[in-house]
């Protein structure tokens, strides 16, 4: 359809919107606000689909926009998407808040006499910019993150045709050194992929390609694939994780190499010679014995890795054995000034034992503007030069995410005019002459080619909220202006013309409805080592400062860069190693607390080269000794829930940005490097709450998440299924499988002559605790963010956390009930259960029974259902539920947690609860009402599958199934039938309706 | 017809008097007392108090209301809850019983009213015979009586050592 | 009406009530006639189909109809049901334009599902865009921009914005009612939303049912749809419309 | 009889009273007179507390309950703790007046009045506890099984429907009770005074003249009323206890929850009314009716009530050990160990050690030691609800939610404002009905005239 139809089809209507009061009803007059005109595929109250693309990290997921009348109320994701295979993940599902957020630009701004922003018309901005342009096209420069092939294009052809500078592409999580170690390996400049998929041995050197990687969501599946043991009897693929602290990519590990942090490389290529000294490789490798791997001997490596040489033999000799084995290259938080040589030594080490080719594709040099660091340094030195009067920004932060030693700031006060192009004010805005206030993503067209072999589309779901263009249209716009031989020189009409046209050689029609055009990718020709391999220097890296620990600044699981931080639920949901939210902190291993005499909660100075920070310290067994691990992200100074605006205090940082305690950081090539700072650590005396949801990881063997290892688990595939009943689920796992099944059959909680008794089940195997699923919960049934001072108070309404644990908390329980441990992680051990907790929707549920009047239920179809309005809140429910899943709302936070427009992004089809109601988990019941409904009409019953719950919807590694438990050839009752199979908490008999699958225990490798 | 009114110091000497002039055949007579005594309770009428009648009714219709009301409420709309029974006779005995304290209470605060004839008399009248002083220390026996027997009765008032006798309503 | 909730608009309407009859009684034909003497004499097309009406009924009066004025359409029904949906007495809200039920849905027999097309496939019914109003009345003459309503309806086309029209059957948010379920399983419109299709001004018909403990309750209240859900076995499972 | 002629009773009056009146009257009767400046001092400062606290209820129920201090996973708090301790309070009346009149107790006659009121208030104050917990207070009606258009009935499987009905019975009663055995002190205050008390009284004691009809069926009600009461008295604390007994949060599910808290209800109501009556006799003087023997035996039955809790606390501890089961082991070592250790420790002193001083007769008859020990224990039973309800809910079986709760100033403000409201009308009631029940205690000194001394006080 025309451009102006989709406008029109997309205008706002009130049908829906009545739902988004709160329960109780409200007497005023509702207003019926029909369409103008009425498309064809919308029929109010019922839900379209949109395929797009995801736009908050460069792996670009495919994205399934559902549309209420006309509003995106969801981002699920695209099945047919082969990045994310129809999984998105926490940050995916947030991405829809940027659309409604309350800091939305809503019309062009200019710097005006008072040095304020001003609003301004789009033609007035539109002229200055042109004319300051025309003054001295030479002297103006583009600087923006990684964007889509034709929006590339779309700048590189604006660039050439106003003669501009030039175009620079600034990118903080780009992965340059890989590209460079590329280079250097293969002699190729392009950015190799990592494939998971059948793997049998993954050795991750500290990429946390779970949570901030390249593409978390992809590897997470690959990997859950990899390793699924029903399908692999051995256990599937084993991980082992080199790594100085317990990230959550390292929970997931069957084992823990906690190398001294910068030492990665020397650890690869120590491990590539053993594995060829046990017959990995061709002689080409066997060459490198006497070169590259020359003094990488184990013992000497042990030395300086810090890893004992008998786990570097072992795990060598399992890499030679592996049928197909694969490395990653460490990621940002281990990206030192040696970064190049280190992730050079993971690819030789891939080369080694074969997996180039196939688990690592080299796809051939990448065409058009990589992201470069260095450029974009020299682009500051430039600007600082005052050789640039006009700065285009746009996708990107810099102002954020340069380190202040970098002099970004400074040197933008030369330039003439900053121009910057946003759809949130962030810090760079701020800085900026004119703002040029630019869609969402989910209200304009735009494209992505993550890989070669896969073009993702994304086309606008909603009429824009306010006076706003495309990024593309606001550029050609002003290119035109410039001059009119510009204006010439550019593509003709309109943005969304040029994106067709970019995609002429495809069937658009059919492009569109599946999200993109998906070929398989060419496959990557066999590589051979480049010489330049000798030229790898695999050395410790340098560190600047004097401090005792190393500063580890990893990626925050959510926030990433910091474009995660203005998103609320990104705040709220508790990060998935600390369970801290809304905060920075530091953490600390408990043996250096000790020496600084502090506590969990105090609050420490960590001292560098480049600066001072005051975090609160976490501590946490799971961290070496001499690091000190900050999260990126936090900080900001700008936004509503980046900054502690919405807590009353704009322009007040929310936590500290860990780079300013970081140098410009560029490692010997020109790459960047997060970590080349030792840190002073000090005690201040003082301490600050900061929001933690939980506080004690040892579940003291109450068989809340199990643990089952691979001999039970035999044992119990063979067993008749019936072993000793004593309790407590010991470590080692023997037996596990029989006592925690017991004998009841959920399905009969259900109505007698009810056709359905709704059951899920989590696979705590699969799960890896990325918290997609709390999310999805989040965004889907409208639950609220409290907020930073509610956390504090732990009042957070979740209906769907996931616990962590460490083991069965059984030496605990031995070392007597007093040692309270609130951490017990320890150095190398990864037995870490994530363990998802929503309402189990009991057949007994004990809540039901003190409900005085009946707003807790259990109904026919075997849910636990909860009738908000008419819940008069004694909270009894609450006390008396074992697993804490019911929530209550203490404030009207329906009315007081969401900004307008946020609002706007309610979905339609849950009711929005008011003050004084409890709310919980049910299993989406109105996704079930929705299928019910389609299967009425075509006078069936519900097939299995065809509902699909939020969290189930967005699991990477599909540990989720959910379906009804009274049809036996439901995924969900086959699940129930696992030998894996328990409930939590069985001991209370509550009859749950949530089938959980015991984690298993892989053991260590076996060289 | 005239009434003696006999003012007496404790209940004993107001019981044997009472108790004398009935078997003389005066029926028609009251008593007045500050206090409850057992002695006085039941000389002018041997009947037990019929309030037992009223607490026992009150308590029956308590115990059947609160198995009925609990019942009938959980079945009229059944809704599964906790997957207990609708009907689950022990869990209702609680309501049952606290209605039959309620009920039973009640029906004995009616009782008290009715078989005390209370509230008794109009608002801010009393009986003549009555006076401030029976609701201090002295207890009072009024007796009605035909002229002709007020010697009689007044003697025998005086023997029964009533420390004044005096003619009310004449 | 005693039988709304008296909400802000129904108060206006009221308010609004007293001069709108006034301006009628003024306006209104009977007091022309008392003006140009015994001929009547028509000051619209409208006035001019009730003198024709008058004539039709009794051949002696005199009566008078300028050329300009004298025009087939609008018809007098639509005249009178244009009239009639904006009259300040009768029951509902005022809606922003005189849209008669009666003289659509009863007169021309229009379906219900023409206009209200969701119904039988989503959980809302739907009102109708402007573009299916237009559908037909862009189909009629000029002449029948002499109805205020077609010229507000008209203006809302060209401006191209949605008609704000007043809510009459509501529900609280937090009951999930589905149309289709209902229209499927064979219910007429009318046994919730009364007989619209005699309705010139739509308003909420009152309607009272009785629990078998004699108490009552009223249309579109929770116990007034539990027993239309009791007398035809549908599920009484809360879920079914509270979630 | 045909009642004679009624004349007006002034005019019966007046020859009433030629020498003076009964001392029982006098001294009694007095306390009801001109209050002192002191009076109006103390009736100010409650009436303060109690309006701050409305004013911030008020204002709870505006904002939400988030105010308070309540936190994932400790629903219930201050409020809920409150509550329970009033009705305990309210359990020494009842009892005095119906166990005691059972077991024909005579000490019990001058303290029972005082008692019944108290009982009459704590219930009332205990009750409004109940709608401030809610969250939608506006809504609460809900509760109560009433035929409603939507045709929807309670839940009478919910303890908290039970102490819906065990709560609102208990107050019926206890105010029946307390009124018929107001109605022959009201008779007597009726023959005495004069103005709009005259009117008061006149309309409130039924035309009460003591006729042997009337106290025969009076003694007879409050007999069957005793017989009713007795179960009562014991039902509804059990009642509130299972409140946590019938629920699975570890540290409440126990058996021995009802018979422990009445006795812990007993032991709070008599510790109560020692701190009330103790004062009011000091003030008023009424060491003749209410003497050193009558706050002995209450002495007593504190100390009884004291062993029965103090083994109560010890019992759930062995239990808890022998059970194995470690969620209760986790939540009771946490209990005197973990966040709450100084509640708990309070509670354990307060209610099990102090009480044992009583048993030296020098201490329970010196009425100093008397009311500071009473007061202690006041307070003592006061943490025992708090650290049963707070400390259970704050460990139980997923120790990743585990949470620690501490009351916010509007919580304490509200509690503070229950003891205001409490005290009002108790003072409120000292000025309007006999503090001692006349009639019983003329009953016992005219028993003794009449038979010499040594009946009895």
């Amino acid at each position: 359809m025309s451009e102006l139809d989709r406008r029109d089809f997309l205008k706002l209507v009130g049908v829906g919107a009545g739902s988004a009061a709160a329960a109780g009803c409200s007497d005023h007059v509702e207003k019926l606000i029909p369409y103008v005109v009425q498309p064809e595929e919308i029929t109010p109250g019922n839900a379209v689909f949109y395929a797009s693309t995801c736009a908050e990290c460069p792996a670009s997921c495919g994205l399934h926009v559902r549309t209420r009348e006309g509003r995106p109320v969801k981002l699920e994701g695209n099945p047919d998407h082969p990045i994310n295979r129809g999984r998105l993940c926490a940050r995916g599902q947030s991405g829809i808040g940027r659309t409604y957020h309350p800091d939305r630009l809503q019309r062009p701004q200019k710097r005006g006499a008072s040095g304020e922003l001003e609003d301004t018309t789009w033609e007035e901005a539109i002229a200055l910019v042109a004319a300051e342009i025309a003054k001295a096209p030479q002297k103006t420069q583009v600087l923006g993150g990684q964007t889509g092939p034709t929006r590339g294009q779309l700048i590189d052809d604006f660039v050439g045709a106003v003669g501009a500078g030039g175009r620079t592409v600034y990118e903080p999580f780009a992965q340059e050194a890989l590209r460079e170690a590329a280079r250097a390996v293969f002699g190729i400049e392009t950015v190799p992929h990592f494939d998971l998929s059948g793997a049998d041995l993954v050795l991750d050197f500290g990429s946390d390609f779970l949570e901030s990687g390249p593409s978390p969501t992809e590897h997470a599946g690959q990997l859950a694939d990899a390793r699924a043991v029903d399908t692999h009897d051995d256990g599937g693929a084993r991980v082992i994780a080199v790594s100085p602290r317990l990230s959550m990519t390292v929970s997931n590990a069957d084992e823990w190499l906690s190398a001294r942090a910068g030492t990665e490389g020397i650890l690869a290529l120590a491990l590539a010679r053993v594995a060829i000294e046990n017959g990995a490789g061709d002689d080409s490798h066997r060459a490198l014995l006497g070169g590259l791997l020359a003094d990488f001997d184990a013992a000497s490596a042990a030395k300086k890795t810090d890893v004992p040489a008998e786990s570097i033999e072992r795990v060598g000799r399992a890499l030679a054995k592996a049928k197909s084995a694969v490395a990653l290259p460490p990621g940002v938080a281990l990206s030192s000034r040696r970064a190049i040589d280190t992730t050079g030594a993971v690819l030789v080490l891939n080369h080694v034992i074969g997996a180039v080719g196939s688990r690592v594709q080299v796809p051939p040099a990448s065409a058009g503007a990589q992201p470069s660091y260095r450029e974009t340094l020299a682009l500051i030195q430039a600007m600082d030069a005052g050789n640039v009067s006009v700065l285009l920004l746009h996708d990107a932060n810099p102002a954020y995410s340069i380190p202040g030693t970098a002099g970004f700031r400074d040197a933008l006060e030369k330039v003439g005019l900053v121009v910057a192009f946003a759809s949130l004010p962030d810090e760079t805005t701020a800085l900026a002459d004119v703002v040029i206030p630019t869609h969402s993503a989910l209200e304009s067209w735009d494209d992505a080619q993550p890989r070669p072999g896969v073009r993702s589309i994304a086309q606008p779901t909603l009429r824009p909220l306010y006076d706003t263009r495309s990024f593309g249209d606001a550029l050609l716009d002003i290119g035109r202006a410039v001059s009119p031989a510009a204006s010439g020189a550019l593509p003709t009409g309109s943005w969304r013309n040029v994106l067709e046209a970019a995609w002429a050689d495809t069937d658009w029609t059919a492009a569109l409805a599946r999200g993109g055009v998906f070929t398989d990718a060419p496959a990557g020709e066999p590589t051979a080592l480049s010489a330049d391999v000798a030229r790898l220097e695999v050395v410790e890296p340098k560190f600047t400062g004097s401090g005792s620990h190393t500063l580890i600044a990893f990626p925050h699981g959510f926030l990433y860069d910091g474009r995660g931080a203005n998103l609320p639920w990104l705040q709220e949901i508790p990060d998935n190693v600390t369970k801290v939210a809304w905060a920075s902190w530091a953490e600390i291993s408990p043996a250096t607390a000790e020496s600084l005499g502090v506590e969990h909660g105090d609050v420490i100075g960590v001292e560098t080269s480049a600066g001072r920070l005051e975090l609160t310290a976490v501590v946490r067994g799971g961290l070496r000794d001499d690091v000190v691990a900050v999260p990126q992200g936090q900080g900001h100074t700008v936004g509503w829930w980046a900054s502690r605006a919405d807590e009353g205090a704009p322009g007040e940082a929310r936590g500290v940005n860990v780079l300013d305690a970081l140098p410009a950081g560029v490692d010997e090539r020109g790459g960047r490097a997060w970590l080349t700072e030792k840190a002073a650590l000090s005690n201040t005396g003082r301490s600050r709450r900061i929001p933690t949801q939980q506080t004690h990881d040892n579940q003291r063997g109450r068989q809340i998440a199990e643990s089952i290892s691979l001999v039970a688990l035999a044992e119990a595939a063979h067993g008749d299924g019936h072993g000793d009943g004593h309790g407590g689920g010991h470590g080692d796992g023997h037996g596990e499988a029989h006592e925690i099944r017991e004998p009841f059959d959920p399905a009969d909680d259900a109505h007698a002559d009810s056709e359905y008794r709704w059951g899920l089940g989590v696979d705590l195997d699969r799960c890896t605790g990325c918290s997609a699923c709390v999310a999805a919960c989040y965004v889907e049934n409208n639950v609220p963010v409290v907020g930073e001072t509610e956390s504090l108070r732990v009042r957070q309404m979740a209906w769907l956390r996931i616990e962590r644990y460490i083991g069965d908390g059984e030496p605990e329980l031995r070392a007597g009930r007093e040692r309270m441990g609130p951490n017990t992680e320890s150095v190398g051990d990864t037995d870490v259960r994530h363990a998802v907790m929503m309402c189990q929707q009991c057949g007994s549920a004990p809540c039901e029974s003190v409900c005085p009047v009946i707003a807790t239920y259990h109904s026919e179809d075997g849910l636990n259902g909860m009738i908000y309005n008419r819940c008069i809140g004694t909270r009894y429910c609450a006390n008396n539920c074992p697993y804490k899943v019911r929530r209550f709302n203490y404030f009207d936070n329906q009315i007081t947690k969401w900004p307008e427009p946020m609002r706007l992004g309610l979905n339609p089809d849950v009711t929005v609860r008011g003050q004084g109601v409890m709310e919980k988990c049910t299993y989406c019941v109105q996704r079930i009402a929705e299928a019910r409904q389609v299967a009425k009409n075509e006078n069936r019953s519900i097939r299995d599958g065809e509902v699909v719950t939020a969290c189930q919807q967005a699991c990477p590694t599909q540990a989720i199934t959910f379906g009804n438990l009274r049809d036996p050839e439901s995924a969900v009752s086959k699940q129930a039938e696992n030998k894996r199979g328990y409930h939590a908490l069985h001991v209370l008999n509550t009859r749950p309706g949530t089938t959980y699958l015991a984690q298993v225990d892989r053991g260590e490798v076996e060289g | 017809m005239p009434s003696l009114l006999g003012v007496f110091e404790a209940p004993e000497p107001v019981a044997d008097a009472a108790t004398r002039l009935k078997n003389r055949g005066f029926s028609e007579m009251e008593i007045y007392s500050p206090a409850a005594f057992e002695v006085l309770d039941d000389v002018l009428d041997e009947k037990p108090s019929r309030v037992r009648i009223y607490t026992l009714i009150g308590g029956l219709l308590g115990v059947v209301t609160g198995y009925t009301l609990t019942i009938w409420m959980a079945n009229d709309w059944p809704i599964m809850i906790g997957g207990k029974p609708f009907s689950s006779i022990p869990i209702y005995t609680v309501i049952a019983f606290e209605l039959t304290i309620l009920f039973g209470g009640l029906a004995t605060l009616i009782g008290l009213l009715v078989v005390g004839k209370l509230p008794y008399g109009s608002f801010g009248k009393t009986d003549e015979a009555y006076s401030a002083r029976f609701s201090g220390e002295e207890f009072g026996l009024v007796v009605e009586c035909s002229d002709r027997d007020v010697a009689e009765v007044d003697a025998l008032l005086r023997s029964h050592d009533a420390k004044e006798v005096s003619l009310v309503g004449a | 009406m005693a039988r709304f909730r008296p909400s802000l608009s129904q108060i206006w309407t009221v308010a609004l009530a007293i001069p709108a009859a006034g301006f009628l009684l003024l306006a209104g034909p009977g007091d022309r006639a008392a003006a140009s003497g015994d001929t009547l004499r028509a000051g619209s097309v409208c006035e001019a189909q009730e003198l024709k009406a008058l004539k039709a009924d009794d051949p002696h009066l005199e009566i008078e109809i300028p050329a300009e004025f004298d025009k087939q359409f609008p018809s007098l029904s639509a005249c009178r049901s244009h009239e009639a949906a904006w009259d300040p007495e009768a029951p509902g809200p005022k809606q922003p334009i005189p849209f008669s039920h009666a003289h659509h849905a009863g007169e021309f027999e229009i379906e219900c599902m023409y206009c209200h097309s969701g119904t039988d496939r989503s959980p809302s019914a739907g009102v109708p865009s402007v573009e299916l109003c237009m559908g037909c009345h862009s189909a009629f003459g000029p002449e029948y921009d002499e109805l205020e309503g077609i010229r507000i309806l008209k203006k809302h086309w060209e401006d191209s914005e949605p008609i704000p029209w007043v809510q009459v059957h509501r529900l609280p948010e937090h009951v999930q009612f589905q149309h289709q379920r209902h229209v499927q399983a064979g219910f007429d419109c009318q046994e919730c939303h009364g007989s619209v299709e005699d309705m010139d001004k739509l308003y909420l018909v009152p309607d009272t049912k009785w629990w078998q403990y004699g108490l009552p309750t009223k249309k579109l209240e929770m116990g007034w749809c539990i027993m239309c859900h009791r007398e035809n076995e549908a599920s009484q499972d809360c879920l079914t419309c509270h979630y | 009889m045909a009642p004679p002629p009624a004349m007006p009773v002034a005019d019966a009056m007046r020859p009433a009273l030629p020498d003076g009146d009964s001392q029982a009257n006098r001294d009694l009767l007095r306390v009801m007179e001109k209050p002192s400046l002191g009076y109006f001092g103390l009736l100010g400062i409650t009436l303060l507390a109690m309006h701050v606290a409305g004013a911030l209820w008020a204002l709870m129920v505006y904002l939400g309950l988030g105010v308070a201090g309540y936190t994932h996973p400790i629903f219930w708090g201050a409020y809920i703790v409150t509550f329970v301790f009033w009705v305990g309070i309210a359990h020494a009346g009842t009892l005095i007046s119906a166990i005691l009149f059972l077991f024909r107790a005579k000490w019990r006659n001058a303290i029972n009045r005082g008692a019944e009121a108290m009982t009459v208030f704590a219930v009332l104050t205990a009750a409004q506890f109940l709608g401030i917990h809610v969250g939608r207070m506006w809504k609460s009606y809900f509760i109560l099984p009433y035929p409603n258009q939507r045709g929807l009935w309670v839940n009478f499987k919910s303890p908290l429907m039970w102490d819906t009905f065990a709560i609102s019975t208990y107050a019926t009663i206890s105010i029946v009770f307390f009124y018929i055995g107001l109605v022959p002190d009201l008779a007597i205050a009726r023959d005495r005074a004069t103005g709009w008390r005259k009117v008061l009284y006149t309309a409130l004691a039924l035309g009460w003249q003591g006729t042997s009809r009337q106290w025969k069926s009076h003694s007879r009600s409050v007999l069957h009323l005793s017989g009713l009461a007795t179960p009562l008295v014991l039902s509804v604390h059990s009642v509130v206890s299972w409140d946590f007994a019938m629920s699975i949060v570890p540290g409440w599910h126990a058996t021995i929850f009802a018979p422990y808290f009445v006795a812990g209800a007993i032991f709070s109501g008599f510790a109560m009314v020692l701190t009330v009556m103790i004062p009011v006799r000091r003030i008023y003087g009424l060491e003749r009716y209410i003497t050193d023997y009558h706050f002995e035996n209450m002495a007593r039955f504190i100390l009884l009530t004291s062993l029965i809790v103090g083994y109560a606390y010890a019992i759930e501890y062995f239990v808890a050990w022998y059970s194995a089961v470690e969620p209760e082991q986790t939540s009771f070592w946490l209990r005197a160990f973990g966040p709450y250790w100084i509640s708990t420790w309070t509670m354990i002193i307060c209610n099990a050690v102090i009480p044992q001083l009583l048993w030296f007769k020098k201490i329970r008859t010196h009425i100093p030691s008397l009311f500071v020990i009473s007061t202690f224990v006041n307070i003592g039973m006061w943490f025992e609800r708090y650290v049963i309800i707070i400390s259970g809910l704050s460990r139980e079986y997923d120790p990743a939610v585990w949470g620690v709760y501490t009351p916010t100033w509007v919580e304490l403000a509200i509690v503070a404002g229950s003891f205001g409201f409490f005290a009002t009308l108790f003072l409120i009631f000292l000025k309007l009905f006999p503090v001692i029940a006349i009639s019983e205690i003329k009953e016992l000194e005219i028993h003794a005239k009449a038979h010499g001394a040594g009946a009895g006080s």
